[in-house]
Protein backbone atom coordinates (compact mmCIF):
# COMPACT_ATOMS: atom_id res chain seq x y z
CA UNK A 1 0.00 0.00 0.00
CA UNK A 2 2.90 2.35 0.74
CA UNK A 3 4.14 2.04 -2.83
CA UNK A 4 0.68 2.81 -4.24
CA UNK A 5 0.44 5.95 -2.12
CA UNK A 6 3.92 7.03 -3.19
CA UNK A 7 3.09 6.53 -6.87
CA UNK A 8 -0.15 8.48 -6.47
CA UNK A 9 1.70 11.36 -4.76
CA UNK A 10 4.28 11.43 -7.55
CA UNK A 11 1.60 11.42 -10.26
CA UNK A 12 -0.23 14.33 -8.62
CA UNK A 13 3.07 16.22 -8.33
CA UNK A 14 3.66 15.57 -12.03
CA UNK A 15 0.25 16.97 -13.01
CA UNK A 16 1.01 20.08 -10.97
CA UNK A 17 4.30 20.59 -12.81
CA UNK A 18 2.31 20.24 -16.03
CA UNK A 19 -0.11 22.93 -14.89
CA UNK A 20 2.65 25.50 -14.34
CA UNK A 21 2.99 25.62 -18.11
CA UNK A 22 -0.39 27.38 -18.15
CA UNK A 23 0.88 30.11 -15.81
CA UNK A 24 3.92 30.63 -18.00
CA UNK A 25 1.83 30.86 -21.15
CA UNK A 26 -1.13 32.90 -19.90
CA UNK A 27 -2.47 34.49 -22.07
CA UNK A 28 -4.83 36.35 -19.69
CA UNK A 29 -4.70 36.72 -15.93
CA UNK A 30 -7.77 34.51 -15.64
CA UNK A 31 -5.94 31.58 -17.19
CA UNK A 32 -3.14 32.03 -14.67
CA UNK A 33 -5.63 32.13 -11.82
CA UNK A 34 -7.14 28.85 -13.03
CA UNK A 35 -3.84 27.12 -12.37
CA UNK A 36 -3.83 28.47 -8.85
CA UNK A 37 -7.32 27.02 -8.35
CA UNK A 38 -6.14 23.69 -9.79
CA UNK A 39 -3.34 23.59 -7.25
CA UNK A 40 -5.82 24.14 -4.46
CA UNK A 41 -7.53 20.83 -5.33
CA UNK A 42 -4.25 19.01 -6.01
CA UNK A 43 -2.85 20.40 -2.75
CA UNK A 44 -5.75 18.88 -0.79
CA UNK A 45 -5.20 15.49 -2.41
CA UNK A 46 -1.44 15.66 -1.95
CA UNK A 47 -1.77 16.61 1.71
CA UNK A 48 -4.19 13.74 2.40
CA UNK A 49 -1.95 11.22 0.65
CA UNK A 50 1.19 12.44 2.41
CA UNK A 51 -0.68 12.39 5.72
CA UNK A 52 -1.56 8.73 5.24
CA UNK A 53 1.98 7.97 4.10
CA UNK A 54 3.75 9.58 7.06
CA UNK A 55 1.11 8.73 9.65
CA UNK A 56 0.67 12.40 10.58
CA UNK A 57 -3.09 12.47 10.89
CA UNK A 58 -3.17 16.14 11.79
CA UNK A 59 -2.56 16.79 8.11
CA UNK A 60 -6.28 16.22 7.48
CA UNK A 61 -6.88 19.56 9.20
CA UNK A 62 -4.37 21.11 6.88
CA UNK A 63 -6.25 19.69 3.89
CA UNK A 64 -9.32 21.52 5.22
CA UNK A 65 -7.33 24.77 5.33
CA UNK A 66 -6.23 24.19 1.73
CA UNK A 67 -9.83 23.62 0.66
CA UNK A 68 -10.97 26.90 2.20
CA UNK A 69 -8.01 28.88 0.86
CA UNK A 70 -8.78 27.92 -2.72
CA UNK A 71 -12.17 29.62 -2.44
CA UNK A 72 -10.71 32.63 -0.59
CA UNK A 73 -8.11 33.30 -3.27
CA UNK A 74 -10.66 32.93 -6.07
CA UNK A 75 -12.98 35.45 -4.39
CA UNK A 76 -10.09 37.89 -3.77
CA UNK A 77 -9.12 37.59 -7.42
CA UNK A 78 -12.61 38.13 -8.81
CA UNK A 79 -13.50 41.00 -6.45
CA UNK A 80 -10.20 42.86 -6.37
CA UNK A 81 -7.77 41.99 -9.11
CA UNK A 82 -9.97 41.27 -12.11
CA UNK A 83 -8.32 42.31 -15.36
CA UNK A 84 -5.05 43.31 -13.70
CA UNK A 85 -3.04 41.49 -16.34
CA UNK A 86 -4.49 42.81 -19.61
CA UNK B 1 -9.98 -14.26 -0.49
CA UNK B 2 -9.46 -12.46 2.80
CA UNK B 3 -11.40 -9.28 3.40
CA UNK B 4 -8.33 -7.05 3.63
CA UNK B 5 -7.17 -8.16 0.17
CA UNK B 6 -10.51 -7.21 -1.36
CA UNK B 7 -10.28 -3.75 0.21
CA UNK B 8 -6.70 -3.36 -0.99
CA UNK B 9 -7.59 -4.26 -4.58
CA UNK B 10 -10.48 -1.78 -4.58
CA UNK B 11 -8.15 0.87 -3.16
CA UNK B 12 -5.54 0.27 -5.87
CA UNK B 13 -8.22 0.67 -8.53
CA UNK B 14 -9.49 3.89 -6.92
CA UNK B 15 -5.97 5.34 -6.70
CA UNK B 16 -5.24 4.46 -10.34
CA UNK B 17 -8.47 6.14 -11.47
CA UNK B 18 -7.72 9.15 -9.26
CA UNK B 19 -4.28 9.62 -10.82
CA UNK B 20 -5.84 9.32 -14.27
CA UNK B 21 -8.38 12.06 -13.58
CA UNK B 22 -5.80 14.42 -12.06
CA UNK B 23 -3.66 13.90 -15.16
CA UNK B 24 -6.65 14.49 -17.44
CA UNK B 25 -7.50 17.72 -15.59
CA UNK B 26 -4.01 19.11 -16.07
CA UNK B 27 -3.83 18.03 -19.71
CA UNK B 28 -7.17 19.72 -20.26
CA UNK B 29 -5.90 22.90 -18.62
CA UNK B 30 -2.93 22.91 -20.99
CA UNK B 31 -4.69 21.83 -24.20
CA UNK B 32 -8.15 23.42 -24.12
CA UNK B 33 -8.55 26.59 -26.17
CA UNK B 34 -10.23 29.15 -23.87
CA UNK B 35 -11.09 30.08 -20.29
CA UNK B 36 -14.50 28.41 -20.24
CA UNK B 37 -13.39 25.04 -21.59
CA UNK B 38 -10.44 25.06 -19.17
CA UNK B 39 -12.86 25.68 -16.32
CA UNK B 40 -14.77 22.57 -17.40
CA UNK B 41 -11.60 20.47 -17.15
CA UNK B 42 -10.71 22.01 -13.81
CA UNK B 43 -13.98 21.63 -11.92
CA UNK B 44 -15.07 18.20 -13.06
CA UNK B 45 -11.93 16.20 -13.55
CA UNK B 46 -10.04 17.35 -10.49
CA UNK B 47 -12.94 17.12 -8.07
CA UNK B 48 -13.55 13.57 -9.26
CA UNK B 49 -9.85 12.75 -8.83
CA UNK B 50 -9.93 14.06 -5.28
CA UNK B 51 -13.15 12.16 -4.56
CA UNK B 52 -11.68 8.85 -5.73
CA UNK B 53 -8.46 9.39 -3.79
CA UNK B 54 -10.29 10.24 -0.58
CA UNK B 55 -12.63 7.25 -1.01
CA UNK B 56 -9.55 5.04 -1.27
CA UNK B 57 -8.01 6.63 1.83
CA UNK B 58 -11.30 6.24 3.71
CA UNK B 59 -11.39 2.52 2.87
CA UNK B 60 -7.82 2.14 4.10
CA UNK B 61 -8.38 4.06 7.33
CA UNK B 62 -11.05 1.58 8.42
CA UNK B 63 -12.70 4.06 10.79
CA UNK B 64 -16.09 5.67 10.34
CA UNK B 65 -15.21 9.04 11.76
CA UNK B 66 -12.15 9.41 9.51
CA UNK B 67 -14.23 8.41 6.49
CA UNK B 68 -16.80 11.05 7.46
CA UNK B 69 -14.09 13.68 7.78
CA UNK B 70 -12.67 12.83 4.36
CA UNK B 71 -16.17 13.06 2.91
CA UNK B 72 -16.62 16.45 4.62
CA UNK B 73 -13.35 17.72 3.12
CA UNK B 74 -14.43 16.54 -0.31
CA UNK B 75 -17.82 18.22 0.02
CA UNK B 76 -16.18 21.50 1.07
CA UNK B 77 -13.90 21.30 -1.96
CA UNK B 78 -16.90 20.66 -4.25
CA UNK B 79 -18.94 23.56 -2.88
CA UNK B 80 -15.95 25.93 -2.88
CA UNK B 81 -14.92 24.78 -6.34
CA UNK B 82 -18.38 25.18 -7.87
CA UNK B 83 -18.77 28.67 -6.36
CA UNK B 84 -15.30 29.79 -7.46
CA UNK B 85 -15.97 28.36 -10.91
CA UNK B 86 -19.23 30.28 -11.25
CA UNK B 87 -17.55 33.51 -10.06
CA UNK B 88 -14.73 33.21 -12.59
CA UNK B 89 -17.05 32.24 -15.47
CA UNK B 90 -19.43 35.08 -14.58
CA UNK B 91 -16.64 37.67 -14.41
CA UNK B 92 -15.26 36.43 -17.70
CA UNK B 93 -18.69 36.82 -19.32
CA UNK B 94 -19.22 40.26 -17.82
CA UNK B 95 -15.82 41.52 -18.93
CA UNK B 96 -16.63 40.41 -22.46
CA UNK B 97 -14.35 37.42 -22.99
CA UNK B 98 -15.96 35.62 -25.91
CA UNK B 99 -16.15 31.82 -25.82
CA UNK B 100 -14.11 29.95 -28.37
CA UNK B 101 -16.37 28.40 -31.00
CA UNK B 102 -14.39 25.98 -33.12
CA UNK B 103 -12.51 26.82 -36.24
CA UNK B 104 -8.79 27.29 -36.21
CA UNK B 105 -7.69 24.21 -34.33
CA UNK C 1 9.85 6.36 -5.19
CA UNK C 2 9.81 9.26 -2.75
CA UNK C 3 13.20 10.25 -4.22
CA UNK C 4 11.48 11.02 -7.53
CA UNK C 5 8.75 12.90 -5.66
CA UNK C 6 11.30 15.01 -3.79
CA UNK C 7 13.25 15.84 -6.94
CA UNK C 8 10.01 16.88 -8.67
CA UNK C 9 9.01 18.96 -5.64
CA UNK C 10 12.36 20.76 -5.41
CA UNK C 11 12.49 21.31 -9.17
CA UNK C 12 8.96 22.73 -9.18
CA UNK C 13 9.71 24.96 -6.19
CA UNK C 14 12.81 26.41 -7.83
CA UNK C 15 10.93 26.92 -11.09
CA UNK C 16 8.09 28.75 -9.30
CA UNK C 17 10.55 30.82 -7.25
CA UNK C 18 12.37 32.01 -10.37
CA UNK C 19 9.06 32.59 -12.10
CA UNK C 20 7.82 34.81 -9.28
CA UNK C 21 11.01 36.91 -9.15
CA UNK C 22 12.32 37.02 -12.66
CA UNK C 23 9.36 38.59 -14.40
CA UNK C 24 8.16 42.01 -15.37
CA UNK C 25 4.52 40.93 -15.41
CA UNK C 26 3.23 41.76 -11.97
CA UNK C 27 0.14 39.57 -11.95
CA UNK C 28 2.06 36.49 -13.02
CA UNK C 29 4.48 37.04 -10.15
CA UNK C 30 1.59 37.22 -7.69
CA UNK C 31 0.05 33.95 -8.91
CA UNK C 32 3.47 32.33 -8.81
CA UNK C 33 3.89 33.59 -5.24
CA UNK C 34 0.58 32.06 -4.12
CA UNK C 35 1.52 28.72 -5.67
CA UNK C 36 4.95 28.97 -4.11
CA UNK C 37 3.24 29.16 -0.71
CA UNK C 38 1.19 26.02 -1.44
CA UNK C 39 4.26 24.06 -2.50
CA UNK C 40 6.40 25.31 0.29
CA UNK C 41 3.70 23.91 2.60
CA UNK C 42 4.03 20.51 0.90
CA UNK C 43 7.81 20.77 1.29
CA UNK C 44 7.40 21.45 5.03
CA UNK C 45 5.31 18.29 5.30
CA UNK C 46 8.08 16.33 3.61
CA UNK C 47 10.54 17.85 6.06
CA UNK C 48 8.41 16.54 8.91
CA UNK C 49 6.98 19.76 10.37
CA UNK C 50 3.22 19.85 9.83
CA UNK C 51 2.79 22.87 12.14
CA UNK C 52 5.02 25.06 10.00
CA UNK C 53 3.23 23.69 6.94
CA UNK C 54 -0.15 24.74 8.33
CA UNK C 55 1.13 28.25 9.06
CA UNK C 56 2.72 28.49 5.63
CA UNK C 57 -0.48 27.44 3.87
CA UNK C 58 -2.72 29.76 5.89
CA UNK C 59 -0.49 32.84 6.06
CA UNK C 60 1.97 32.45 3.20
CA UNK C 61 -0.42 31.29 0.51
CA UNK C 62 -3.81 32.45 1.81
CA UNK C 63 -3.63 35.76 3.63
CA UNK C 64 -0.58 37.21 1.86
CA UNK C 65 -1.85 35.96 -1.48
CA UNK C 66 -5.22 37.67 -1.04
CA UNK C 67 -3.48 40.90 0.09
CA UNK C 68 -1.21 40.84 -2.94
CA UNK C 69 -4.13 40.26 -5.32
CA UNK C 70 -5.81 43.26 -3.69
CA UNK C 71 -2.64 45.32 -4.13
CA UNK C 72 -2.38 44.41 -7.81
CA UNK C 73 -5.98 45.46 -8.31
CA UNK C 74 -5.31 48.82 -6.60
CA UNK C 75 -2.18 49.42 -8.64
CA UNK C 76 -4.12 48.85 -11.81
CA UNK C 77 -6.98 51.18 -10.88
CA UNK C 78 -4.39 53.84 -9.95
CA UNK C 79 -2.39 53.34 -13.13
CA UNK C 80 -5.23 53.71 -15.64
CA UNK C 81 -5.98 57.47 -15.41
CA UNK C 82 -2.31 58.51 -15.25
CA UNK C 83 -0.38 56.62 -17.93
CA UNK C 84 2.99 58.34 -17.37
CA UNK C 85 2.89 58.81 -13.62
CA UNK C 86 4.65 62.23 -13.64
CA UNK C 87 1.75 64.66 -13.94
CA UNK C 88 -0.20 63.00 -11.17
CA UNK C 89 1.95 64.16 -8.27
CA UNK C 90 0.18 67.48 -7.65
CA UNK C 91 -3.29 65.99 -7.79
CA UNK C 92 -2.32 63.19 -5.42
CA UNK C 93 -0.94 65.59 -2.80
CA UNK C 94 -3.68 68.18 -3.12
CA UNK D 1 -43.62 26.41 -3.41
CA UNK D 2 -43.94 29.19 -5.92
CA UNK D 3 -44.17 32.13 -3.51
CA UNK D 4 -41.42 34.73 -3.71
CA UNK D 5 -38.81 34.65 -0.93
CA UNK D 6 -39.96 36.86 1.90
CA UNK D 7 -38.22 38.27 4.93
CA UNK D 8 -38.04 35.92 7.86
CA UNK D 9 -39.74 36.53 11.22
CA UNK D 10 -37.83 36.32 14.55
CA UNK D 11 -40.03 33.43 15.61
CA UNK D 12 -39.11 31.50 12.51
CA UNK D 13 -35.43 32.18 13.21
CA UNK D 14 -35.80 30.79 16.73
CA UNK D 15 -37.56 27.71 15.39
CA UNK D 16 -34.58 26.94 13.15
CA UNK D 17 -31.99 27.31 15.93
CA UNK D 18 -32.00 23.78 17.44
CA UNK D 19 -31.60 22.02 14.12
CA UNK D 20 -28.78 24.33 13.11
CA UNK D 21 -27.03 23.79 16.46
CA UNK D 22 -27.19 20.01 16.10
CA UNK D 23 -25.76 20.30 12.61
CA UNK D 24 -22.87 22.49 13.78
CA UNK D 25 -22.14 20.11 16.64
CA UNK D 26 -22.04 17.21 14.20
CA UNK D 27 -19.53 19.07 12.01
CA UNK D 28 -17.37 19.78 15.08
CA UNK D 29 -17.55 16.13 16.08
CA UNK D 30 -16.43 14.99 12.62
CA UNK D 31 -13.67 17.59 12.27
CA UNK D 32 -12.12 16.72 15.64
CA UNK D 33 -12.43 13.00 14.79
CA UNK D 34 -14.68 12.17 17.75
CA UNK D 35 -12.45 13.75 20.39
CA UNK D 36 -14.78 13.80 23.43
CA UNK D 37 -12.76 16.21 25.72
CA UNK D 38 -12.74 18.85 22.97
CA UNK D 39 -16.54 19.12 23.31
CA UNK D 40 -15.89 21.48 26.26
CA UNK D 41 -14.99 24.05 23.63
CA UNK D 42 -17.06 22.50 20.87
CA UNK D 43 -20.51 22.85 22.43
CA UNK D 44 -20.28 26.62 23.11
CA UNK D 45 -18.68 27.23 19.72
CA UNK D 46 -21.37 25.22 17.93
CA UNK D 47 -24.12 27.10 19.77
CA UNK D 48 -22.51 30.46 18.97
CA UNK D 49 -22.08 29.50 15.32
CA UNK D 50 -25.69 28.33 15.06
CA UNK D 51 -26.97 31.55 16.67
CA UNK D 52 -24.86 33.66 14.35
CA UNK D 53 -25.91 31.73 11.27
CA UNK D 54 -29.60 31.99 12.16
CA UNK D 55 -29.30 35.68 13.04
CA UNK D 56 -27.50 36.60 9.83
CA UNK D 57 -29.74 34.62 7.50
CA UNK D 58 -31.26 37.18 5.16
CA UNK D 59 -34.27 35.26 3.85
CA UNK D 60 -36.22 32.16 4.49
CA UNK D 61 -34.50 29.11 3.01
CA UNK D 62 -36.50 26.39 1.35
CA UNK D 63 -36.65 23.27 3.44
CA UNK D 64 -35.05 20.07 2.20
CA UNK D 65 -37.25 17.08 1.43
CA UNK D 66 -35.41 13.98 2.66
CA UNK D 67 -36.38 11.27 0.10
CA UNK D 68 -35.69 13.80 -2.64
CA UNK D 69 -32.32 14.51 -1.08
CA UNK D 70 -31.39 10.84 -1.20
CA UNK D 71 -32.48 10.58 -4.84
CA UNK D 72 -30.53 13.74 -5.61
CA UNK D 73 -27.36 12.43 -3.91
CA UNK D 74 -27.49 9.26 -6.00
CA UNK D 75 -28.14 11.19 -9.20
CA UNK D 76 -25.33 13.63 -8.41
CA UNK D 77 -22.80 10.92 -7.59
CA UNK D 78 -23.44 9.00 -10.82
CA UNK D 79 -23.49 12.09 -13.01
CA UNK D 80 -20.44 13.79 -11.55
CA UNK D 81 -18.47 10.61 -12.29
CA UNK D 82 -19.84 10.66 -15.84
CA UNK D 83 -18.92 14.35 -16.10
CA UNK D 84 -15.34 13.64 -15.07
CA UNK D 85 -15.04 10.75 -17.55
CA UNK D 86 -16.55 12.87 -20.32
CA UNK D 87 -14.19 15.81 -19.88
CA UNK D 88 -11.19 13.53 -19.30
CA UNK D 89 -11.65 11.75 -22.63
CA UNK D 90 -12.21 15.03 -24.41
CA UNK D 91 -8.95 16.35 -22.98
CA UNK D 92 -6.89 13.24 -23.66
CA UNK D 93 -8.26 12.30 -27.07
CA UNK D 94 -5.99 12.92 -30.07
CA UNK D 95 -8.56 15.25 -31.63
CA UNK D 96 -10.42 17.21 -28.96
CA UNK D 97 -14.10 16.93 -29.81
CA UNK D 98 -15.26 20.36 -28.73
CA UNK D 99 -18.25 22.32 -29.97
CA UNK D 100 -18.73 24.96 -27.26
CA UNK D 101 -21.77 27.20 -27.19
CA UNK D 102 -23.70 29.43 -24.81
CA UNK D 103 -27.20 28.20 -24.03
CA UNK D 104 -29.99 30.19 -22.35
CA UNK D 105 -32.14 28.10 -20.08
CA UNK D 106 -35.34 29.58 -18.59
CA UNK D 107 -35.61 28.70 -14.90
CA UNK D 108 -38.67 27.00 -13.48
CA UNK D 109 -37.68 26.62 -9.82
CA UNK D 110 -38.32 29.59 -7.58
CA UNK D 111 -36.47 30.94 -4.56
CA UNK D 112 -32.94 32.30 -4.52
CA UNK D 113 -31.28 29.41 -2.71
CA UNK D 114 -32.67 26.65 -4.96
CA UNK D 115 -31.61 28.67 -8.01
CA UNK D 116 -28.06 29.18 -6.78
CA UNK D 117 -27.96 25.50 -5.85
CA UNK D 118 -29.14 24.57 -9.34
CA UNK D 119 -26.52 26.82 -10.98
CA UNK D 120 -23.76 25.26 -8.88
CA UNK D 121 -25.03 21.74 -9.62
CA UNK D 122 -24.92 22.44 -13.36
CA UNK D 123 -21.22 23.23 -13.12
CA UNK D 124 -20.45 19.77 -11.75
CA UNK D 125 -22.39 17.77 -14.35
CA UNK D 126 -21.18 16.51 -17.75
CA UNK D 127 -20.38 19.18 -20.31
CA UNK D 128 -22.19 22.11 -18.70
CA UNK D 129 -20.96 25.17 -16.78
CA UNK D 130 -23.23 27.94 -15.53
CA UNK D 131 -21.81 31.34 -16.38
CA UNK D 132 -24.54 33.83 -15.48
CA UNK D 133 -27.63 33.75 -13.31
CA UNK D 134 -30.23 36.43 -14.03
CA UNK D 135 -33.80 36.91 -12.83
CA UNK D 136 -35.39 34.03 -14.68
CA UNK D 137 -32.78 32.46 -16.92
CA UNK D 138 -29.45 30.80 -16.37
CA UNK D 139 -26.79 31.10 -19.02
CA UNK D 140 -24.90 27.84 -19.51
CA UNK D 141 -21.65 27.23 -21.33
CA UNK D 142 -21.77 23.76 -22.92
CA UNK D 143 -18.82 21.77 -24.23
CA UNK D 144 -20.74 19.96 -26.94
CA UNK D 145 -23.82 21.66 -28.37
CA UNK D 146 -24.69 18.63 -30.52
CA UNK D 147 -26.02 16.86 -27.44
CA UNK D 148 -29.61 17.43 -26.23
CA UNK D 149 -28.49 19.95 -23.64
CA UNK D 150 -31.85 21.52 -22.83
CA UNK D 151 -33.44 18.14 -22.07
CA UNK D 152 -30.50 17.24 -19.80
CA UNK D 153 -30.80 20.54 -17.93
CA UNK D 154 -34.56 20.03 -17.52
CA UNK D 155 -33.85 16.65 -15.95
CA UNK D 156 -31.31 18.17 -13.55
CA UNK D 157 -33.76 20.91 -12.63
CA UNK D 158 -36.44 18.33 -11.79
CA UNK D 159 -33.97 16.58 -9.48
CA UNK D 160 -33.11 19.84 -7.72
CA UNK D 161 -36.80 20.68 -7.35
CA UNK D 162 -37.36 17.21 -5.90
CA UNK D 163 -34.60 17.91 -3.38
CA UNK D 164 -36.51 20.98 -2.17
CA UNK D 165 -39.84 19.15 -2.35
CA UNK D 166 -41.26 21.25 -5.18
CA UNK D 167 -43.22 20.35 -8.31
CA UNK D 168 -42.35 21.82 -11.71
CA UNK D 169 -44.55 22.73 -14.62
CA UNK D 170 -43.66 21.05 -17.94
CA UNK D 171 -40.68 22.58 -19.63
CA UNK D 172 -40.71 24.88 -22.64
CA UNK D 173 -38.35 27.29 -24.39
CA UNK D 174 -34.63 27.89 -24.20
CA UNK D 175 -32.05 27.42 -26.88
CA UNK D 176 -28.59 27.81 -28.28
CA UNK D 177 -27.46 31.39 -28.65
Amino acid sequence: MTLALEILATVIMLTVALGIYRIERGPTGTDRMLSAMLFGTSGVALTLVLGELTGLHGLRDMALVFALLGALTAVAFVKRAWGADD
Amino acid sequence: MPWQTVIDVITYALFAASGFFFLAGSVGLVRFPDVYTRLHALTKSDNLGLGLASTGLALQSGSWIVAAKLLLIWMIVIVAGATACYLVANSARNSGIEPWTGGDR
Amino acid sequence: MMGIFDILLVGTLLWIAFGSLNENKLFKSVVMFIIFGLFMAIAWIRLGSPDVALAEAAIGAGATGALMLDAVGHLRSRATPYPTGHESRESDDG
Amino acid sequence: MSETPTTITPRERLRRLPGRAVGMLLVWFVVTEADIPSLVIGVPIALAAATLSVALQPRSLSGVYLPGAIRFARFFAVNSVLGGIDVAFRALGPRMRLAPAIVHYPLRISGSFPRVFFANTISMLPGTLSSRLTDDTVEVHVLDCTRPVIEDLAKVEERVADLFGAQLSPHEGGGVL
